[in-house]
């Protein structure tokens, strides 16, 4: 049985082999313990504290997988992605030059430095242990944080944004790195993003060039990775964009991969979750129904797994009594559930941001 | 052979020097309305019928023996006035960072008008036939001459714009990695209206934040500064008056605009004024090395002569001398030894 | 009584009449006889083309008083508002300059040249005989424009927005043009506004300057002006915002009147409206009930006007016969209909454009 | 009175000097580690074991009588190296449009560091006692004879910088107008730090985009490029050498920096080397005309002598005078006349 839960001291270790087995390597979970020691500290004082609009907290969850008794899986949540530091993007932007005299218009692309999506809520720091990749594991990890998100609004803002790793070639090399970050640092990507996610990535976008770059004098390679994930990443971006998430003109400073925003109160698990009584039904007996997230309702022992939506006619979930235990509740007690499977996928850009 | 400026009934004649410099020589199109146009606006600075920061002198070198003309060059007295004047200008960024321990330079293209009142030197061309004699330096050195005697005329600085580098196919690495992402011709077309003086299209057309070169390919960053081998005879000369590269460029092929304070030129620093005897017994030279000039503007010449100035502080002409530069004895004229 | 119509060719001393009064001058409606015509000939041939996506058509709408038989106000829409020239704006934004040796971070405001707008459908050139202000005519002129545009979406963007004229100081001085495009034009706010109606305001974006303006610069007068509407404009902003429109960080280039942007779906007038088929009934037996926008369904032959929103029990809407005959409609005929009042104004930021 | 280079055992001279100096000398602040640093700095560099682009050439003005020090100043070989150096540059910006028959230029300040690899001649300070006899040229002119004597450290260009326009308050307009917004404590406190050469805050929090001085207002506009009335005197020393206004700016107060090809200062081209010969009877001029320096590095001296060159291309000192610099018969010294 597999349930996602806040991580806790002494799932350091997990978070450690989590953070060096995650490809891509990620900026903000890096494989260093002093950081990861920080990371269960941060969470565990955001889950302490009131909070009555969203800050400097970080959530961090892990996957544990009871059967195995391991760690499998961890996810973050930053409050506010630019609270400490300001978040910085590259916005895609099209100038217009337009020549009366020739009669003619052009559209010029740039990328402008931005730290817009600072006031948005971040999901970040996924990292799944390969045997669990496409299963429903993978789905449950990373929406559990919107089960968690969709409880406390007063915690979170109402928009949402995830950055997924960019495309990085067979070498691990960053085209989009190679022809613009590396002529301001002189160092690798591998280099710099170690660097930024054991320092801090705000210090880095100070030194990046101010003005907006041209795109036609990127190379082709680096105009093409804009935008674009990481191959590793694709079932996750599509998994996002059927919750409800878009593609925004924002893209990572290093790397150029895909920032997506989404409003939570439009994102598919908060508007299909709905709140349920539990009924305690021996697992053997439960009904055949599609699959569901169910999440309880505590804070500090959030919990989250994935099981039957079974209803009895007046809307009472039907829970085996292992699932209710692992969610902490008992017979009449409420738990929040929204089905596992997502709509099809609309990708598209954003156009509030347009 | 002497300089004077150009008049109307140069008209044939222009035409024909426009018509023999070809493709790349963008002043000067084989186009009779254009050329007439330029002849009435330099007939009116020399007449001083134009506002001084609007003035063209527009020069002639003529062989007196045939009365052909053998080339041409002229000075702007204002750039930038009635058109703006862009160039770019090659700065310095500083990128550091105490906490990444990190400081580095990036060179950067910024779009400036900084020129904007300052004089050219510009559209000098010397038909083939006549490259002997030092007639191109005549035709370079006379225009300083021109301007140390008019100084008022002129602001504090003069510059010079040099064509850029391009390789053996007559393509510039600079234009294509720069301008032909922004401008919708090719580099010929984009040089031609330049040339007419149809510029507003450049202003228009072309990118308005700076551009980092680390972003530029290795041959278009080598391009900047960098002149056409044709034009380093014609740098090495301006260098020698001490005209230098202080970081700008053509928008279109990188190549150098080189620059001084006009007080600083050492063809006008270093000329100064004689008055005129007459001796057709006087010594000539071997080889040209005294350039004269006459102290009139709508009738003003310049040539080379056969001697320097005499211990009695006159200069003495030939009466070939004298016709030529139309002076006469007890004249005086600005002399300038190179 | 009054209705909304497309314009005719017969109302162009009516539209100079209305340009001419307009307070204050609207730089999308000069009193320009020839510009006028234009306007004109240019709705005739958007209603008279197939339209698949919105292009360079503009819509224009009168306000007729048929008891005066006079045409007392006029509205635009125009399909994409850049379709022709860039739509440029000045976009508020915040930079973020942070000392690590001083321990300090500073928000540093600028003002960029945007054209991020051109996009959007704008709804423009309003003007109202001033008799009317204050009464329901001006919501009909106002919202009459949404009433066309929520039935024929693909003539539309999805995004709307209303530029509104900015605030003027007792002299009709723009604080905000005297301490920004004056230095780049030497030319008064009331001048450089007619020239940009008589000819283009795109070109004149294109001298303004094309760095970032910091705000901390200009004068205080210029900074308390920027997104603030012209007093004789405040009932129509709110109005606006209680349809559904959000301010945004756009604000004009001239005046720095305030951008509002709107999704359409989202718009109360849209959300609200609703199909019923007529059923005439002699006016003065019609039920008491609130008032309503009414539309038709005719493209060229739009009309609209307020009327009772009277339903039959079975969502007839009830109508007198001279009504029915001013929309063209017969008794079984559709229209389209949706509630005068709007819920109190919720006045925020949009953050999709945060 | 004699220039030298600094010395381990003047410490305690440099603090009183820098005690003297009070507020607004920001680059010799009143701290006594700060100052040994210094003289290490100097000291590494006057004895070649630091690298060529980092190295401090700091003198003292010696009162030969007493040994006190009466002044001092100082060059740096290339500024920028180790901390970046920013300027705002003037420039001038187009803004045409052919359909409104519009054309202006805009004056617009942008953040520069295009001095990066400059040498500076800097921290020249002389206490008021001393304020006669020509010590203020002596401590002026010494450096430029110590680059042309060892031109071969120093890079193309030199720069200085002035102090901007005050009011009578001490309040500096342009500072008001745009350094305020920017950093959050008052002009003193910004130039104390960056006097320390503690600058990494000027990156952080200056403005990066080009601020168009339109917006600026008239007072915080005449302070570009204007100086303090106290630094007229220095700035026309300066300018006699040929150091000229280029429209770069200190951030903080607007004061010019000034700069000058080295090759092109006046001292530097001007200046000669001759053979020393010694008579006690040679002649004294009566005011200080012309100044020597010696050949040395470590032993570097200079000073006001009594008289040129003679017919025979020798240099005649005094036995004073030869002591006063440590050179004997056959020695060579570097010469200007001013």
């Amino acid at each position: 049985m597999l349930v996602v839960r806040p991580v806790q001291p002494r799932d350091l270790p997990a978070l450690e082999r989590l953070a060096g087995s995650a490809t891509p390597r990620l900026t903000n979970l890096p494989a260093h313990r002093d950081r990861l020691e920080e990371r269960i500290a941060r969470s565990t004082r955001a889950l302490a504290r009131e909070v009555d609009f969203p800050g400097d907290e970080a959530y961090t969850f892990v996957l544990e997988d009871l059967d195995l008794d391991e760690v499998v899986g961890t996810a973050s949540i930053r409050a506010q992605a630019g609270a400490q530091d300001a978040y910085y993007t590259y916005r895609q932007e099209t100038l217009i030059h337009a020549s009366q005299q020739l009669n003619v218009r052009r559209e010029v692309q740039t990328l402008s430095l931005s730290h817009e999506t600072s006031e948005t809520t971040l999901l970040c720091a996924l990292s799944l242990d390969a045997r669990y990749k496409g299963t429903s594991a993978e789905s449950l990890l990373r929406r559990a944080r919107l089960m968690f998100i969709a409880q406390y609004p007063e915690r979170f803002a109402s928009l949402l944004a995830v950055a997924f790793p960019g495309y990085l070639d067979a070498q691990g090399e960053s085209p989009f790195w190679n022809s613009v970050g590396r002529h301001f640092f002189a160092r690798g990507f591998q280099e710099i993003n170690l660097l930024a996610g054991v320092r801090s990535k705000s210090f880095i976008a100070e030194v990046m060039p101010q003005f907006p770059l041209y795109l036609p004098l990127l190379t082709p390679q680096a105009r093409a990775a804009i935008g674009r994930e990481h191959p590793d990443h694709e079932g996750a971006l599509e998994e996002m964009l059927a919750e409800g998430f878009v593609r925004s003109r924002h893209v990572d400073i290093f790397d150029a991969g895909p920032v997506v925003r989404g409003e939570r109160d439009r994102l598919q698990s908060v508007r299909q979750a709905s709140w349920h009584p539990v009924r305690l039904r021996p697992g053997h007996v439960l009904p055949d129904a599609e699959p569901a997230l169910i999440a309880n309702q505590q804070l500090g022992g959030f919990r989250c797994l994935v099981a039957r939506y079974a209803l009895s006619p007046t809307g009472q979930l039907m829970l085996s009594p292992e699932h209710a235990a692992l969610l902490g509740v008992e017979e009449g007690r409420a738990v929040l559930a929204a089905p596992l499977a997502l709509p099809a996928v609309m990708d598209e850009v954003d156009e509030g941001d347009a | 052979m002497r300089i004077r400026p150009i008049e109307r009934r140069d008209i044939d004649g222009l035409q024909s020097l426009a018509w023999q410099t070809g493709v790349g020589f963008t002043s000067l199109p084989d186009n009779r309305d254009f050329l007439a146009a330029k002849i009435e606006h330099a007939v009116s600075a020399f007449e001083e019928r134009s506002a001084i920061d609007d003035r063209l002198y527009f020069f002639v070198l003529e062989d007196d023996a045939t009365g052909e003309l053998a080339g041409c060059c002229a000075i702007e007295a204002q750039v930038g006035r009635e058109v703006p004047f862009y160039n770019y200008r090659l700065g310095t960024l500083a990128h550091s960072s105490v906490q990444l321990d990190l400081h580095r330079t990036i060179d950067t293209l910024f779009l400036s008008s900084d020129h904007t009142g300052d004089a050219e030197v510009c559209s000098l061309y010397l038909r083939p036939e006549y490259r002997r004699d030092r007639n191109g330096a005549l035709l370079s050195k006379a225009r300083w001459l021109f301007i140390a005697e008019f100084r008022d005329r002129f602001p504090d600085k003069v510059l010079a714009e040099m064509r850029g580098r391009f390789d053996e196919n007559g393509t510039s690495a600079f234009w294509h990695c720069l301008g032909s992402h922004f401008f919708p011709m090719d580099f010929n077309e984009a040089d031609r209206l330049t040339g007419l003086g149809q510029k507003s299209f450049i202003g228009e057309l072309m990118p308005k934040f700076p551009i980092y070169t680390p972003f530029l390919s290795e041959e278009a960053r080598a391009c900047i500064g960098a002149v056409h081998e044709h034009t380093r005879p014609a740098l090495e000369m301006l260098k020698k008056e001490g005209l230098r590269w202080e970081g700008y460029i053509d928008i279109f092929d990188g190549g150098p605009t080189v620059e001084a304070y006009i007080d600083d030129v050492r063809a006008v620093r270093d000329s100064a004024r004689y008055p005129v005897k007459l001796d057709d017994a006087a010594p000539q030279g071997e080889r040209p090395t005294w350039l004269v000039a006459t102290s009139g503007m709508r009738d003003f010449r310049a040539a080379w002569i056969g001697r320097g100035p005499g211990a009695d502080g006159m200069l003495t002409l030939t009466s070939d001398e004298a016709r030529r530069l139309g002076v006469g004895e007890g004249d005086t004229l600005r002399l300038l030894e190179t």
